[in-house]
């Protein structure tokens, strides 16, 4: 149970650092689809390190499937809005950023 | 030791007032559409984090509709604010 | 570790402000709208931090979401409706730097912004005096209803206020949602410019997934209403989050819903509970004095009439107007935007 | 204690925002968000009240008004943005002021 818990932890340190690491590659990275693909890491990854640790510490089987299902949904939300953004920039002929 | 959870949910905390500073600068109206996006993420992880660190599973719930209304507002940003015109 | 709560206390206190006031100051409109839904979020994390888990639920789903979008989709009309407009406004400044000379651009009389200034910072400082000086903050009213928990009928307090004890504000503020769904009908009707358009398939995948589960947690909520946080409200507001999002994405079951079907929808919450606290005279008690030990059964009864209600109206509110034209009448088994989902979804 | 007093001046401070934002601005979208913050920082101050010293026993009362405001704030929200849509088609803007002339110049702030 310890070692269970342990490993919780190291899970959610672990996910922390994506979290900021979307903060700045949305603050640094020059254009949208870049930013874009900064705040999905964060989303994707971040949260999942998170609740992967937290349904690790768990004690009751459906806070897992709670926790899950928050995750599960996160992913389809901000996949599906990061495409609709994205295609609407492109729509606005939004040019990518190339290395000048 | 559940001292760690809140420290998580400062960091997180922090990390989102940061990224606030895109919505303030963000050249294309997009740009503030991502901050905001990351907001809502950003603070299911909190919400997620304080229910295990405060020990209070109502939190989960508000994570939950958290979760399911943070697309909400982008979606209607892509099809409303910038979709429908050209076309 | 109360230590660390303390600093994001203090630093959610202090952001508070700081967004309030770039928000205003901000020069265009929509950064403003966005960083209001900022604010929603923000909001929703301080009821947490205020021990206030049901406003806390209602906040996220109304603040950070169902706001944001009618913030957006008025802005967005706005626009449309004038697109010069919005630009003098916003850009103001830099435009004006082009066609007018910069000694001819007079700002504001100082005299005139130190003023008000002034006058505000006294107002509000008069108001910070008065709240110090409002006695009873103190004790509240948490003993009395903690002591009338057993009559109640259900577990959670916050409900028992709201569907109980003092059941009249809820009544009332239901004929505030049905009058305001009103006025907005009766101001314009629906534009017909964007029916036609076919949501592409990220698009439908997300409605065909979200809004059941929508459905699903809005249910949820209303029956965990009666033991912890949630509620009608809560519930109410995720239902019109399903609906907006089906007024979004343009699905053509939306278009369907016959309005007399609507129109019962819209109304059948506050006349339920009218009907219900009307009953409860007949009984013998008073306005809203539920009989006996069925208090719990009618509060739940209430409340899902009540969740579906709020539901509709605010996705009626959301879309701005009155149904464009009474279509072909189907009769379906729906219950208005909020519940035609399943059918959309899968159709 | 502390911590309540701190969230006190911050609605104090929102409604305050609030108040000059809704005097001063010129575009009435951003009178209707700047009222928006203002009930916000009402909101707050009640929840706050509502704490109480010790968190033990909470007062749900000022709770349940707050969930009803958020809700009648919202309506009221929906009702006022349409309304700002028929003025902006009715008078062609939705501004209150702006500068009346292209050489004199005017109040820009918005």
């Amino acid at each position: 149970m310890a070692f269970l818990h342990g490993l919780g932890m190291v899970c959610i340190l672990l996910g922390i650092p994506f979290f900021v690491s979307g903060t700045i590659g949305l603050l640094r990275f020059p254009d949208i689809y870049t930013r874009l693909h900064a705040l999905t890491k964060a989303d994707n990854v971040g949260l999942g390190f998170v609740v992967l640790g937290l349904a690790l510490q768990a004690e009751e089987w459906n806070t897992v499937a709670r926790l899950l299902l928050i995750w599960l949904l996160v992913l389809i939300a901000s996949s599906a809005s990061c495409h609709l953004v994205a295609r609407a920039a492109l729509r606005r002929k939004i040019q990518p950023w190339t290395r000048p | 030791m559940s001292g760690l959870y809140s420290l998580a949910a400062l960091c997180l905390l922090l990390a989102v007032l940061a990224g606030l500073v895109r919505i303030l600068r963000g050249p294309t109206e997009a740009d503030s559409m991502l901050a905001a996006q990351l907001f809502g993420t950003c603070g299911v992880a909190i919400l997620l984090l304080l229910s295990k660190g405060l020990d209070w599973v109502v939190l989960q719930d508000i994570a939950l509709v958290f979760a399911l209304l943070a697309a909400l507002a982008a979606v209607a940003f892509a099809l409303r604010t910038w979709g429908g015109t050209e076309r | 570790m109360m230590d660390v709560m303390g600093f994001f206390d203090i630093v959610l206190a202090l952001a508070l402000p700081w967004l309030g006031w770039r928000l205003l100051a901000s020069s265009d409109l929509f950064r403003a709208v966005v960083l209001f839904i900022s604010l929603g979020l923000l909001m929703s994390l301080t009821w947490v931090r205020l021990q206030a888990p049901d406003v806390a639920l209602a906040e996220a789903a109304i603040g950070a979401g169902l706001t944001g979008a009618l913030f957006l989709s008025a802005l967005r009309r706005l626009e449309r409706l004038s697109e010069s407009e919005r630009r003098l406004e916003h850009a103001g400044k830099r435009e004006e730097d082009e066609t007018i000379p910069p000694e001819k651009r007079r700002r504001a009389k100082p005299v005139a912004y130190v003023l008000s200034l002034f006058l505000l910072v006294v107002f509000v400082l008069l108001l910070g005096w008065s709240l110090g000086q409002t006695p009873g903050a103190k004790g509240g009213l948490g003993p009395a209803v903690a002591g009338q928990m057993g009559q109640s009928g259900v577990q959670s307090q916050v409900t028992a206020v709201l569907l109980n004890f003092r059941g009249y504000d809820t009544l009332l503020e239901m004929m505030v949602l049905f009058l305001a769904a009103l006025g907005v009908w009766s101001l314009t009707r629906v534009r017909q410019t964007q029916q036609g358009e076919v949501p592409g398939p990220v698009l439908a995948t997300l409605v065909r997934l979200l809004v059941p589960l929508m459905i699903i947690v809005a249910g949820y909520l209303v029956w965990i209403g009666s033991s912890r946080a949630g509620g009608a409200f809560q519930g109410g507001a995720v239902l019109a989050a399903a609906g907006v999002l089906l007024l979004l994405a343009n699905v053509t079951v939306v278009r369907q819903v016959p309005a007399g079907l609507l129109r019962w929808a819209l109304v059948l919450g506050p006349l339920l509970f009218l009907l219900t606290a009307v009953a409860c005279m007949g009984g013998g008690g008073n306005l809203l004095e539920y009989p006996g030990q069925s208090a719990g059964v009618w509060i739940l009864f209430i409340e899902s009439a009540t969740a579906v209600s709020i539901g509709v109206t605010l996705a009626a509110l959301y879309a701005g107007g009155r149904p464009p034209a009474p279509s072909a009448p189907e009769k379906d088994n729906e219950e208005g935007p909020g519940s035609g989902v399943d059918k959309g979804g899968k159709a | 204690m502390n911590t309540l007093f701190l969230y006190t001046m911050s609605g104090l401070a929102l409604f305050a925002i609030g108040l000059h934002g809704l005097i001063r601005s010129s575009h009435l979208l951003r009178k209707i968000l700047a009222a928006n913050l203002m009930s916000s920082g009402v909101f707050l101050i009640m929840i706050v009240g509502a704490c109480g010293t010790d968190q033990v026993m909470i007062d749900p009362v000022p709770h349940a008004m707050v969930l009803t405001g958020i809700v009648v704030s919202v309506s009221t929200t929906a009702v006022a943005l349409v309304l700002v849509c028929l003025v902006q088609e009715t008078t062609n803007r939705a501004l209150l002021w702006q500068k009346r002339k292209r050489g004199q110049g005017g109040r820009t702030d918005a």
